[in-house]
C-alpha cells in the first residue's frame, strides 16, 4: 500500500512537471510572448500601453521571472515561485501578487465545487437507487430520462434555463452578483444538475449490476429481504464503483466553474484565469493552470486511495487489479 | 410417516421474454423422502436447475410458475413473499455452482455465513458467531477463529464451498438444495464436497436435492434419480438401477454414450441430433420423438410418467408397454 | 499396423527436452513447469491429465510454442522449434493446429464460419479464395456441419457446433497433430460423444497424433495410447493408458482415479473411496525438499520428505517419479 | 474435390430463403437499437441537424451578417422564426451557421481523437510492457491537465479560428478513446480466438488489422458517438468565456451569451439558440445511448 502511494506520488510530481513544462512552452510559442515582452524592454508596444506596466515595474519584472536567462532557468524559476508560495507579480495586476489574488479566488471557486459535488453526490445516490429498485417502471424510466438530459446538457446552458425560469420569469432568485447565500443557488443548481444525470445514472446501473448478480441471489435464498439485499449489500457494492467516476466528474466541475464564475459573475479563480487567458497575463495563467494541475492529481489520488481502502481486495493484497 | 419433504406436482415455467415465451418447465412431478438424496439430472436447457429454482421461488419477476410445491404440507408457491422468506434460509436451503461469483467479494465470510441466523432471528450476533466458528471447524476449516474474518478471495474454491454448505446448515434445515455445487471446482476438490455433503446429510438426517449434469455424480452420491428433457421428467428410478435398468431410450442412449473407465473401448454410440432448446417449439407428442431410434407412431402422443416397478417411473410408450404386458 | 516389429524410424514426432517455464507474477516466480521430458510418437496419441495449476495448459502451449520455454528445448519431427526464426516456425504451425476449450471463444466473432474456416489457409497462403471456399466447404461436411452454417456467424450456433467448426479449422491444413485443451468438457454428454466420435473417426482417417487434455479420465482412455499425469508442473507417471489405469505406481495417480466418479462396465467407482485429502495443503507449495506429492501423500515416508524422486522407467517404457512406485503397482487398487 | 463450387452455390441460392431469415450481426444491432424509442427519435433529429448545418448556405433564410437596422429586436414571427437580433440580423440565419461550425468542430475534432486514439491505444494495448507502460504514463500526464483550461490557452495562442479550435478540442481529449481502445485490446488480447490466430501463424498485423479492431469496434462507435456532442460542448463553451471563433461568424456559445446581456428585455435571444443547442445534444446522446443497447454495453439486463 505504502509503496503504491509512493509511486503515485511520483508520478504526480512527474506529471506536475510535465504540465508546467508543456504550459511554459507554449506560452514561450505564443504570439506576444516573453519574447516580444523582452523587445518591449527597448521600444514601445501597443499591448504594453493596454497593461499600463511603467518601466521601472517591467525591469522588476524581468528581473523576478528571469527574462534574460535561459528557458530552464525561467520555467524552474516559475515551478518553484510557485512551489515555495512566492508567486510574484502578474502583468495585468502588477501591484497585486499572484498568491493573494489566488487567496481572494480560489476559495470561492473551491466552495462552489464543493456544495455542487455534496449535492449531486447526495442526490445521484437517492435517484439511482429508487431507479434501480423499481427496474424498468415510470419511475426508473422518468428519472433516466432526467439524467439523460442532465448529462446532455453543459451546464451553460442549464444556467441559461434557470436563469430565465427562476431569474427572469419568476423572479425568484438574483441572476447577477455574488452577495449571499441565495446567490449560490443558481450557480450550484447548474454545476450539479449534469453532474446528477451521469452520477445518478451509473448509481442506478451499478446497483441494478449488483442486483442482478449471483451473490445477491444466494442473499435472497438465505431469506433476506429486498432491504437486506439494497443496504446490507447492494449499496455498499456499488458505492465503490460510483467513487472511481467522481475523479473525472471533479474534472468536469472544474470546467463548468469556468462557464459558471463567467456568466454568472461570480469571481472566482475561474473567472480570474479567463481574464487573464484573454489579457495574456502568462505569470497568472501559469500559476493557475499548475494549481488547478494540482487539485486534478490530488483529488485522483484520494479517490484511488479511498477506493483502496473501501475494496478489502485491493487493501489486502495491495495492488490495483 | 411416509411423508415426502417435498412434492413437486406438474410444475410448470414460463419465462416471457420481448422474443417469445419459453418454456422452461412443463409439468414436473418430483418427490424427494424425509432423509433421502434425490438428484436431478439433465443436459443444460433441461430445467433442471430451474425446477430448484421455482421451488425456492427464486426466479426473476418475468418467471410464471404453475402447479403446486408441497413442502411439508404447505403449498409454498401460494404463502406471501414474506412467508416464503421464513421458509429460504431456514427450513430449505440452497448452494449454488460457483461459490467465489455466489459470494459477495467485499463481506467478511464470517458476517455472510451467519446471516441466515440473523434473518430469521434464531441467534444473537455473538451466538451466531460462535456457532459459525464452531461449525467452520467441524467441515474441516483449520483456525476457523480466523479464517471467520477473512473475505472471500483469501479463500480457495473449496474452502468456499463448505463455507457456503457451512451457511446452508447453520440453521438446521429440513431440506437442503445443492444446485451443481461441485461443477465449478477442481476434480480432486469435488470428491472431498460430495464426500462432505453425503456425511452432513447423513448425520443430520436432512433430506437433500442434488441437482448435477454428471450422470456419474449423481449415482455416487443419490438414491434416486430423476432425469430431466427438454423441460420434462422422464425417468425416475432408484440409483443403482442407473447403468443396468434403464427404460427410456433417452436414458439409455446418454449411458451409452459416457466412456466408460473399464471394459472394451471402441467408436463411441451417441446419441444424433441436438439436445431440445427451452425455446424451441415443443412437438406436441413425445419430446424425445425425433431423436429416437424407437419411434412408432404412438409417440406423436405424449406419453405420462408410466409405473414400471417400485419408485422406477418413465415416460414412454415403448419401455411403458414392455412391462405392462 | 506391425504390431511387435522395430519401429523403422525412431524420431518422434513431437518432444520436449528439460523443458522448464517459470512466470514471473507481481514479484513472485511460479515454476509452472520443472525440467519435462517428454515424446509424442506419430499415431500414439497422449493424454495429459492433473488439477488445474498442475501446469497442463502451459506444457500443451510450449507443445506449439505459443509461449518459449524458460529452459530446455521443443522439437517437432527432430527439428528445434526453439531456434526457429518466426518465419520459418510459421511454416511448422501448419502441421500442429490447436482447438481449445471455450469453442466459441476461439472462433473468429466478426468471421463467417465458412470463412472462420478457411482462415488458417488463408493465413498461410494456401489455394486461392474459391479453392479455399470449397475445401472449407467440403470440411463442414467432414466434421457434420449442414452447409446451411455456411454464412452463419459463430453465435448463431449451439457448442456441439462450434466445437465442430473449431475441429473443421484445426483440419484445414492437413495437420500431423493436434492438440485439445479440454475440446469436450464444456459440452453436454450426448454432444460430447458425438465429438469424440467424430474425433475418433478423424484420427483412423488422417493418421492424425492427438494430445488431449482432460480431466475426464474414461475421455482419456478412450482416445489416448498414452498417458501424462502432473502434478505442481512435472510429470509424475507416464505410460500405455491401459496399464497406467489399471495399475497406477503413483500415489497421485490412484487419488486422481479414485476422485474423479466415472461409469465403470458394471457400476459407478465408489465415492472418494482411499481418498485422503488433506485440506489447506493445496498445490500452491512449490519447491522445498522431497517429493512435491509428500504433503498429500499417505504414504509418505522420510525419505519422501527429504529426497526428491526422479522420473524412473519401470517395466516397458513406464515412468513413475515416486520412491516406493513397485510396492504401489503391487497393492491391487480397490 | 470432392465438392464442385456450382454446387456449393447452389446449394447457397437454396438455402438464402433461411438465411435471410436468419439476424445478421448488423441486423441485430439495428434490431437492438430501434427498441429503443429515443435513439430512433435521436437519429432523425440528428440527421436533419446535421442535413440543416451542411447546407446551411441553402437552408439558412438569411445572411447571417448582414445588418438590417430597420427590423432590430424582432421577437420570433412567422417571418423570422426567431426573430432579429441588436443589429436586425436573422437569428434562425445564424443559427444555423452556428450550427454549420459546431458540427465541423465536433466531427472534425472526434476524427482526430480517432486517429490518434486508436493509434496509440492499440499499440500500448497490444504490445503491453514496456511500450505500454510509457504510452500510459504520457496518456496519465495529458489526463492530470486541466483540460479546459489548456484549451482556453491553446486558442489563445493559436488565434480564433476554427482549426485552432478544433486542435484546442482534440488536444487532450483523445486520451479517452486511447483508454477505451487499450481496454478493448487488452481485453480481447486475452480472448480465444487471438491464441488461435497465434497458433495459426498470423502474424500481428493481421492479428491487429482483421481480429482486434473489427471486434474492437462496439465500444469505439459508442465513443464516437459520444464525443461528438462533447467536443461540440467545449467549442461552445470556448465562445461563452470569450474564446471562440471571432465574430461576425455565429456560434451557439457566443449568441447564447449575447443573449444573457440583453435577458431581461428580450428573453428569445437567450433561449432560441440554448434551446436548439440543447436539442442537438441530447439527439446525439439519445443516439449513443441507442448505441450501446445495439453492442449490449450495458451487461446483463
Amino acid at each position: 500500500m505504502l509503496k503504491y502511494v509512493v509511486r503515485r506520488v511520483l508520478y504526480m510530481v512527474i506529471a506536475f512537471l510535465a504540465v508546467s513544462l508543456v504550459t511554459y512552452f507554449l506560452m514561450k510559442a505564443a504570439p506576444g510572448s516573453f519574447l516580444a515582452f523582452n523587445q518591449f524592454l527597448g521600444g514601445i508596444t501597443a499591448a504594453s500601453i493596454n497593461l499600463g506596466v511603467t518601466q521601472q515595474l517591467m525591469q522588476e519584472l524581468v528581473k523576478e521571472y528571469h527574462l534574460n536567462s535561459p528557458w530552464y532557468v525561467q520555467w524552474w524559476s516559475y515551478v518553484w515561485n510557485f512551489l515555495s508560495l512566492h508567486m510574484g507579480a502578474s502583468f495585468e495586476y502588477p501591484n497585486t501578487p499572484t498568491l493573494s489574488l489566488i487567496r481572494q479566488t480560489f476559495p470561492i471557486s473551491v466552495g462552489l465545487a464543493l456544495m455542487s459535488i455534496t449535492v449531486a453526490t447526495v442526490l445521484s445516490i437517492i435517484a439511482g437507487v429508487v431507479a434501480a429498485v423499481r427496474e424498468n417502471t415510470w419511475v426508473d424510466r422518468g428519472t433516466m430520462l432526467v439524467a439523460i438530459l442532465g448529462t446532455a446538457i453543459p451546464a451553460y446552458v442549464i444556467a441559461v434555463f434557470l436563469m430565465l425560469v427562476f431569474g427572469v420569469w419568476l423572479h425568484w432568485l438574483p441572476v447577477l452578483g455574488f452577495k449571499g447565500i441565495q446567490y449560490y443557488v443558481l450557480p450550484v443548481l447548474s454545476l450539479a444538475l449534469p453532474m446528477i444525470g451521469s452520477m445518478g445514472r451509473y448509481m442506478r446501473n451499478s446497483l441494478m449490476e449488483t442486483l442482478h448478480s449471483e451473490y445477491i441471489v444466494t442473499v435472497y435464498a438465505k431469506g433476506g429481504s429486498l432491504k437486506n439485499v439494497v443496504f446490507g449489500h447492494g449499496l455498499r457494492n456499488s458505492l465503490l464503483p460510483l467513487i472511481t467516476v467522481v475523479g473525472p466528474q471533479l474534472a468536469s466541475l472544474m470546467m463548468g466553474t469556468v462557464f459558471i464564475e463567467n456568466m454568472f459573475g461570480i469571481p472566482g479563480m475561474a473567472h480570474l484565469f479567463t481574464t487573464a487567458a484573454s489579457m495574456r497575463d502568462y505569470p497568472l495563467i501559469m500559476d493557475s493552470t499548475l494549481l488547478y494541475a494540482l487539485v486534478i492529481m490530488g483529488m485522483n489520488l484520494i479517490v484511488d486511495l479511498v477506493y483502496g481502502f473501501l475494496d478489502p481486495r485491493i487493501r489486502k493484497t495491495g495492488y490495483a487489479g | 410417516m411416509d411423508h415426502p419433504v417435498l412434492h413437486v406436482r406438474d410444475l410448470h415455467v414460463q419465462f416471457v421474454t420481448d422474443t417469445g415465451t419459453v418454456n422452461a418447465v412443463n409439468g414436473v412431478n418430483l418427490q424427494v423422502k424425509r432423509g433421502s438424496t434425490v438428484g436431478i439430472v439433465g443436459e443444460s436447457g433441461s430445467g433442471k436447475s430451474t425446477t430448484m429454482m421455482a421451488v425456492m421461488r427464486l426466479l426473476s419477476t418475468g418467471a410464471r410458475i404453475g402447479g403446486q410445491v408441497d413442502f411439508l404440507g404447505e403449498n409454498l408457491l401460494s404463502l406471501s413473499k414474506k412467508q416464503m422468506r421464513k421458509i429460504r434460509g431456514h427450513r430449505i436451503s440452497m448452494i449454488f455452482q460457483n461459490p467465489s461469483t455466489y459470494l459477495n467479494p467485499t463481506k467478511t465470510i464470517g458476517k455472510q455465513m451467519i446471516e441466515p441466523l440473523l434473518y430469521h432471528h434464531l441467534a444473537s450476533p455473538a451466538e451466531a458467531r460462535r456457532r459459525a466458528v464452531q461449525l467452520l471447524g467441524d467441515i474441516g476449516i483449520s483456525n476457523p477463529e480466523k479464517r471467520f474474518d477473512n473475505y472471500p478471495f483469501e479463500f480457495s474454491g473449496g474452502m468456499l464451498q463448505r463455507m457456503m454448505i457451512g451457511m446452508a446448515l447453520l440453521s438446521r434445515p429440513h431440506l437442503l438444495i445443492a444446485d451443481e455445487p461441485t461443477t465449478a471446482l477442481d476434480v480432486t476438490v469435488q470428491a472431498e464436497i460430495l464426500w462432505l455433503l453425503k456425511k452432513l446429510q447423513q448425520e443430520t438426517g436432512m433430506a437433500m436435492v442434488l441437482v448435477t449434469h454428471d450422470l456419474a455424480v449423481a449415482a455416487q452420491v443419490c438414491d434416486e434419480i430423476y432425469v430431466m428433457y427438454g423441460g420434462e421428467m422422464v425417468e425416475h428410478l432408484p440409483s443403482e438401477m442407473l447403468l443396468k435398468s434403464q427404460a427410456h431410450p433417452y436414458l439409455q442412449g446418454l449411458i451409452q454414450s459416457i466412456p466408460k473407465l473399464s471394459g472394451e473401448k471402441g467408436r463411441l454410440p451417441y446419441i444424433p441430433g441436438q439436445p431440445l432448446g427451452a425455446s424451441a417449439n415443443r412437438p406436441t407428442g413425445c419430446i424425445f420423438a425425433d431423436r429416437c431410434a424407437y419411434r412408432f407412431e404412438r409417440c406423436a402422443e405424449r406419453p405420462p410418467l408410466l409405473q414400471l416397478g417400485e419408485r422406477h417411473e418413465v415416460a414412454c410408450w415403448k419401455a411403458g408397454a414392455e412391462v405392462s404386458v | 499396423m506391425t504390431d511387435g516389429a522395430p519401429r523403422a524410424n525412431p524420431v518422434p514426432l513431437a518432444e520436449l527436452k528439460r523443458m522448464t517455464k517459470r512466470f514471473r507474477s507481481s514479484g513472485q516466480e511460479v515454476v509452472a513447469c520443472r525440467d519435462i521430458n517428454l515424446q509424442i510418437t506419430k499415431g500414439e496419441s497422449l493424454g495429459i491429465v492433473g488439477e488445474s495449476g498442475s501446469g497442463k495448459s502451459t506444457l500443451i502451449r510450449i507443445l506449439q510454442l505459443l509461449i518459449p520455454p524458460t529452459e530446455g528445448q521443443v522439437y517437432f519431427e527432430g527439428t528445434d522449434l526453439t531456434r526457429l526464426s518466426a518465419r520459418r516456425l510459421r511454416t511448422f504451425r501448419k502441421k500442429i493446429q490447436f482447438v481449445a476449450q471455450d469453442p466459441y471463444g476461439s472462433l473468429f466473432p466478426n468471421l463467417t464460419i465458412g470463412q472462420n474456416i478457411a482462415e488458417p489457409l488463408e493465413i498461410h497462403g494456401v489455394g486461392d479464395r474459391r479453392s479455399r471456399r470449397e475445401l472449407a466447404a467440403e470440411l463442414m461436411e467432414t466434421v457434420g456441419l449442414s452447409l446451411y452454417n455456411f454464412h452463419s456467424f459463430p453465435h448463431e450456433l449451439s457448442g456441439g457446433q462450434q466445437q465442430r467448426v473449431a475441429i473443421a479449422r484445426a483440419l484445414a491444413l492437413y495437420p500431423q497433430m493436434i492438440v485439445l485443451d479440454e475440446a469436450v468438457s464444456s459440452l453436454d454428454v450426448s454432444i460430447q460423444a458425438q465429438i469424440l466420435n467424430l474425433l475418433q473417426g478423424l484420427k483412423e482417417e488422417r493418421e492424425l497424433t492427438y494430445v488431449f487434455v482432460s480431466h475426464n479420465l474414461a475421455v482419456i482412455r478412450l482416445m489416448c495410447e498414452q498417458t501424462a499425469v502432473m502434478y505442481l508442473g512435472r510429470i509424475v507417471e507416464q505410460g500405455e493408458t491401459e496399464r497406467l489405469f489399471t495399475a497406477p505406481s503413483h500415489p497421485y495417480t490412484r487419488a486422481l482415479i479414485s476422485a474423479i466418479p466415472a461409469f465403470t462396465e458394471d457400476g459407478v467407482t465408489p465415492l472418494g473411496k482411499s481418498v485422503q485429502f488433506v485440506t489447506g495443503v493445496s498445490g500452491s507449495k512449490q519447491g522445498g525438499q522431497g517429493c512435491a506429492y509428500h504433503p498429500r501423500c499417505p504414504f509418505a515416508t522420510s525419505r519422501c520428505r527429504e529426497e526428491t524422486p526422479e522420473l524412473r522407467t519401470l517395466e516397458s517404457a513406464h515412468q513413475v517419479a515416486c520412491h516406493y512406485a513397485e510396492t504401489m503397482a503391487d497393492s491391487v487398487l480397490q | 474435390m470432392a465438392l464442385k463450387m456450382e454446387e456449393l452455390e447452389d446449394r447457397q441460392t437454396r438455402t438464402y430463403q433461411i438465411l435471410s431469415q436468419r439476424r445478421s450481426t448488423f441486423a441485430l444491432r439495428w434490431f437492438r437499437f430501434r427498441k429503443n424509442r429515443l435513439a430512433v427519435v435521436g437519429l432523425v433529429l440528428v440527421v436533419l441537424l446535421v442535413v440543416a448545418a451542411v447546407f446551411a448556405p441553402i437552408v439558412a433564410p438569411y445572411s447571417y451578417t448582414k445588418p438590417n437596422f430597420l427590423e432590430t429586436f424582432k421577437g420570433p414571427s412567422a417571418r423570422h422564426w426567431f426573430g432579429t437580433d441588436s443589429l436586425g440580423r436573422d437569428v434562425f440565419s445564424r443559427v444555423i451557421w452556428a450550427l454549420r461550425s459546431a458540427c465541423i468542430v465536433g466531427f472534425g475534432a472526434e476524427a482526430v481523437e480517432l486517429t490518434v486514439g486508436l493509434m496509440i491505444g492499440a499499440l500500448a494495448g497490444y504490445l503491453g510492457g514496456l511500450v505500454d507502460n510509457i504510452l500510459m504514463r504520457i496518456v496519465d500526464i495529458v489526463y492530470a491537465f486541466p483540460s479546459f483550461l489548456f484549451s482556453i490557452i491553446l486558442v489563445m495562442l493559436l488565434g480564433h479560428n476554427i482549426w485552432a479550435i478544433l486542435i484546442a478540442v482534440s488536444a487532450t481529449s483523445w486520451v479517452g478513446m486511447a483508454r477505451v481502445v487499450r481496454g478493448q485490446v487488452m481485453r480481447l488480447k486475452q480472448s480465444g480466438f487471438i491464441e488461435s490466430a497465434r497458433s495459426m501463424g498470423a502474424g500481428n498485423w493481421r492479428i491487429i488489422r482483421r481480429y482486434l479492431l473489427p471486434n474492437s469496434m462496439g465500444p469505439v462507435l459508442v465513443a464516437v458517438t459520444f464525443g461528438i456532442p462533447a467536443n461540440m460542448m467545449t467549442e461552445a463553451g470556448l465562445s461563452v468565456v470569450g474564446l471562440g471563433i471571432e465574430p461576425p461568424t455565429p456560434d451557439l456559445g457566443q449568441m447564447i451569451i449575447d443573449g444573457q446581456q440583453a435577458m431581461f428585455s428580450y428573453p428569445y435571444l437567450m433561449w432560441t439558440p440554448a434551446l436548439l443547442f440543447a436539442i442537438t445534444l441530447i439527439s446525439f446522446t439519445f443516439v449513443g445511448d441507442g448505441m450501446r443497447d445495439a453492442f449490449d454495453m450495458k451487461g446483463k439486463r
